[in-house]
């Protein structure tokens, strides 16, 4: 639901270890609304979700510490320069045992180690995307939810980010990626939105 | 304008103020002790005053100066805005904070001289209230600056607010000054003070040479290093830095 | 209709429509002049006396703090989704798009808060006699203000800490139009003639402000978006 | 290091490193302390006597403006770009973070503000034997306005007009506060006796604060992002 | 330039009438630095920008008025409706001659008809950036330059998006397009940005 229209209903989806989802589906249909409705951003109006067969209201943070949520906002406060966003999010987003990779290597892993000590303010637009999807490396959560990320990222990074999402299924990961562009991951499943769409006027 | 342009160089300015600052460092030691010689043990003792009167000879200058500079913060921001002069860009950009302590030295000075004078830190005469209000517009200016890390693009912005301020501060000057004639007078002012003797006026002229020259030398030394900063990336620093590490 | 004034035209309606939207932006800045006017008989005590003596003060510092806060929304919101952007990439001179969108500004902001003005006069007991002077003079200062404003207020586009940055450029700027607008009132309070100096100093800062604050703005625009 | 502990910790090293950067920031709220109250003598006339009387006031609502602005930039920029959207998926919980932000941006706006009010205070002809009142009153009375202020500008994210909108809320909120710290400073410039009463009213605010706002923000920044 | 890096050196191409220029390169390589300077939004540095053979710098608004630029903002109010932003951009920015198809019309063309009413807030991303593309309709200008306009677009309106550049090129129009996205357009030229970039470090 958005304002008073009801996207869709009848919706069911589930996810295995180590699967990835390619949610897709027209401009306007509601890809946004549900991702952000997945990751307990927003409350669903109707249905129910759940995680490891517990619901999603009832586990509270417990849920949302197993999460990576990466949306059409990036995230970056433009004063800090690349790293120390970096640092600091692993410290505000971490548990001890959580902790995924350290700031430097993610970001060498993202090609921004030219650029680690400079302010975000002054990074390219797709410069900044990548320093967004760093942050998916430095927490190591097992859900990843990605709004459109292949947004501004050149060809390289492109397949350099399905690469990292390939490997993030290999070690038992799930994937929920919202995209319009296409991109190559072996195993990846593709999910039609637009089928559970109500008839839009 | 060929002229300025050859001498506008940040390179060639570098090298030239290279060989004036010692001299001009030295001319301002020189006046500064001899003027402080003069004033603190040369200069009669005031009959109403005592001996507190001698904050005069470091109060006034400064309250002179301040003013002055930020005539030639605006030239210097207009010259750089107008002609695209780096070099005036950075003049204008470092004349700043020698300006608000300028400002901020008349002040500080100018309160510990009413104490005893008028028995308050404060009042709100026109003079006090107007240096008051141009030391928030060098504030102001100085924040801008700080707040835009692209140099280019914070010289022109701080030289628009230069610009603007230079049009209004005149304007805030007589507005204040007429403002308090409006009012009964405050109970004291500066307006009415004894003839100033010629054993005062010289060390007071000694002073105030002093201090332009105090100007002019930090003008200089901080403006190298400016140029230093700004140009760290070229060819000309890094043999400069090179040859000396 | 087309033409440049078409244009400006179509700024200004575009500014009246899209304040309407917020609809709580069009109070704002009244908003708070009522509350800052009254938080001063809190603050300071109810005798009527006192509060008389400071009333023409506290109105006029009401009226420049509140057009000082409303001037974050002249440009910020276009400057951050891009309208701005685009405004500079349009055929007309860049300075009559400002000019129309300052003008609408004033009209939201300067122009109800001068009309609302008598009545919280009234409750800070200033004298009925010089109620004419100070409606009069808001509405000579107020358009003063936001001018002067819209420099500082498109300076600081992008520029960390910008909102409060504003304040801390603009309110040195506006002593003269603070000082003649509260004095200006405040002999109207007492003998009530001098007051006609005043008002014409008001409008002389006025005529300069218009002839110098489009023209300057623009240029401080094209400096924020280069 | 880890732990609830260690991300309360970063999240205040967060934001002083970020006020710090944008290091005119860290002094606006106190130059807009410091230009208001010069603003007043300006508009009311230069006479000691009239000052000394007003003072107390024109002090405390210059504080509590000065922190009424400073707001905005409490989670405004962090909305913006996503960063508050990643601080709801913490693993913490909100309203711990919450309290660090308050925290760090109390030690940068309202500290400073009352560490520096007696010079102001010497300006605006105010009794010696009253300045020790003044500061303290700030030390309690600021921080209680920074909790209660978190409030509506978590409330007025993203909402059309925000900013100016949050002066509108809070304001009303103030009152009391304004009051007892205006009080305090009167009365020991007068007497010198009572304002130990007003200040143990102002302690009692500052720990109900405390106890209800982190709370309450966190629950609006969930409803402002949904 | 930015900031103190010099980004390129020794760049030069010109456009025929006619003709479409897909800009590539890598993040991060001043793609968006060049077209802002192209349009005249910043100065550059060094070198000339010329149209028509006159300097842009001479010409001032008589250029301006010959382009249309989309960039990596929409450039769109929130608060009007999708009709609203389009009317008031045609009034603002058109000379007489140069209107272009009216904003109905327009909203229509890029799918958009049904949203014509709603506050432009509430469009999804990829709604608003077709709300941005609809004013080169409605401007017809010579000249379009376009940052990375495919961003947030689905498949269908990708492929109309292209159809529209391809039209406005068969009636003599410019284009120049930064896009990491491949698109289907017969005729344009591409143009790799890295050839031009000093080494960087
Ligand atoms: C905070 C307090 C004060 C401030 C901000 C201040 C400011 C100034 C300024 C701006 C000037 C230069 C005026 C001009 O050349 O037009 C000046 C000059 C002067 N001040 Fe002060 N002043 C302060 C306190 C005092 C006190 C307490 C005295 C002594 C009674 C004093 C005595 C003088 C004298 C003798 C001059 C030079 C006279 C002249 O050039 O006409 N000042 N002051
Ligand atoms: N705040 C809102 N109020 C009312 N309707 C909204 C609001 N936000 C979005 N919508 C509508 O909800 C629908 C779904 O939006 P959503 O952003 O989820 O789309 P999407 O599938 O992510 O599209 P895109 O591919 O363009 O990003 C759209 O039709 C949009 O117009
Ligand atoms: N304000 C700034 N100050 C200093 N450097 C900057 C600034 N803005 C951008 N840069 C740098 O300039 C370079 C070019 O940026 P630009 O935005 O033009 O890249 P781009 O080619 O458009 O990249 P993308 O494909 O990611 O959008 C980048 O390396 C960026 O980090
Ligand atoms: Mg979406
Ligand atoms: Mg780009």
């Amino acid at each position: 639901m958005r304002g008073d229209r009801t996207l869709f209903a009848g919706l069911s989806l589930d996810l295995a270890p180590g699967e990835a989802l390619h949610v897709r589906g027209p401009n306007g249909l509601g890809k946004t609304t549900l991702l952000r409705a997945l990751c307990g951003l927003s409350r669903p109006m109707r249905g129910e979700i759940r995680w490891r067969g517990q619901k999603v209201s009832d586990l509270g943070e417990e849920f949302t510490a197993e999460v990576a949520y990466v949306g059409h906002l990036n995230g970056i406060q433009g004063d800090l320069t690349a790293s120390e966003n970096l640092r600091l999010t692993s410290q505000i987003f971490t548990r001890r045992k959580q902790q995924g990779v350290s700031a430097g290597e993610a970001l060498e892993r993202v090609g921004l180690r030219a650029q680690a000590d400079r302010p975000a303010r002054h990074l390219s637009q797709g410069q900044k995307r990548r320093l967004a999807l760093a942050r998916l490396l430095v927490l190591r959560r097992p859900l990843w939810v990605l709004d459109e990320p292949f947004t501004a990222l050149d060809m390289a990074s492109v397949a350099s980010l399905s690469c990292l999402i390939g490997e993030h299924m290999a070690t038992g990961g799930l994937a929920l990626i919202v995209s319009h562009q296409a991109f190559d991951l072996p195993g990846i499943r593709d999910f039609e939105l637009a089928h559970y769409c109500k008839a839009r006027k | 304008m060929k002229l300025v342009h050859k001498y506008g160089a940040p390179k060639r300015f570098y090298e030239l103020a290279g060989t004036v600052v010692p001299w001009l460092a030295a001319l301002t030691t020189v006046l500064m002790v001899v003027g402080l010689y003069l004033g603190l043990f040369w200069a009669p003792r005031d009959y109403q005053q005592g001996n507190a009167y001698r904050i005069m000879f470091v109060h006034v200058p400064n309250a002179w100066m301040s003013m002055m500079a930020y005539v030639a913060m605006a030239v210097f921001a207009a010259a750089g805005y107008i002609w695209n002069m780096r070099l005036a860009d950075i003049l204008a950009k470092v004349t700043a904070p020698l300006g608000a302590s300028f400002t901020l030295t008349a002040l500080v000075t100018g309160s510990l001289w009413g104490k005893p004078m008028w028995g308050t830190y404060w009042v709100w005469d026109a003079r006090l209230t107007s240096e008051l209000i141009l030391f928030f517009l060098y504030v102001g200016y100085m924040a801008l600056q700080a707040s835009i890390d692209d140099a280019r693009r914070a010289a022109h912005a701080s030289a628009i607010l230069a610009i603007v301020g230079a049009v209004n501060v005149p304007i805030i000057h007589y507005s204040v000054y007429w403002w308090h004639t409006l009012h009964q007078p405050a109970s004291l002012t500066l307006t009415n003070q004894p003839k100033i003797y010629i054993t005062m006026l010289i060390p007071l002229i000694m002073m105030s040479l002093a201090f332009t020259f105090f100007y002019l030398t930090m003008l200089c030394v901080r403006a190298r290093s400016e140029i230093l900063w700004r140009e760290r990336n070229t060819d000309w620093v890094r043999k400069l830095v090179g040859s000396r590490t | 209709m087309a033409g440049l004034l078409g244009a400006m035209r179509a700024v200004f309606v575009r500014e009246l429509l899209v304040f309407w939207r917020r609809s709580t932006e069009v109070m704002t800045a009244l908003v708070f002049f009522v509350i800052v006017t009254t938080l001063f008989p809190l603050a300071i005590g109810p005798e009527r006396r006192e509060l008389m003596l400071v009333a023409p003060g506290v109105l006029w510092v009401a009226a420049l703090l509140a057009t000082t806060l409303s001037l974050n929304h002249l440009f910020a919101s276009d400057y951050q989704d891009g309208s701005l952007e685009q405004m500079l990439m349009s055929p007309y001179p860049l300075s009559a798009m400002v000019f129309s969108k300052i003008a609408a500004h004033w009209v939201l902001t300067g122009l109800p808060l001068a009309l609302l003005s008598p009545l919280l006069a009234i409750q800070l007991a200033l004298p009925m006699k010089a109620i004419g002077t100070l409606v009069g003079s808001l509405l000579l200062g107020t358009p003063t203000l936001t001018l002067i404003g819209a420099v500082p207020a498109a300076l600081t586009l992008g520029v960390r800490g910008g909102g409060v940055l504003v304040s801390l450029l603009v309110l040195p700027l506006y002593t003269p139009v603070l000082i003649f607008g509260a004095e200006a009132v405040a002999a109207s309070a007492g003998q009530g003639f001098a007051s006609v100096a005043h008002l014409s100093l008001l409008g002389a800062f006025l005529a300069l402000a218009l002839s110098f604050a489009p023209w300057a703005s623009s240029a401080a625009l094209r400096v924020s978006l280069d």
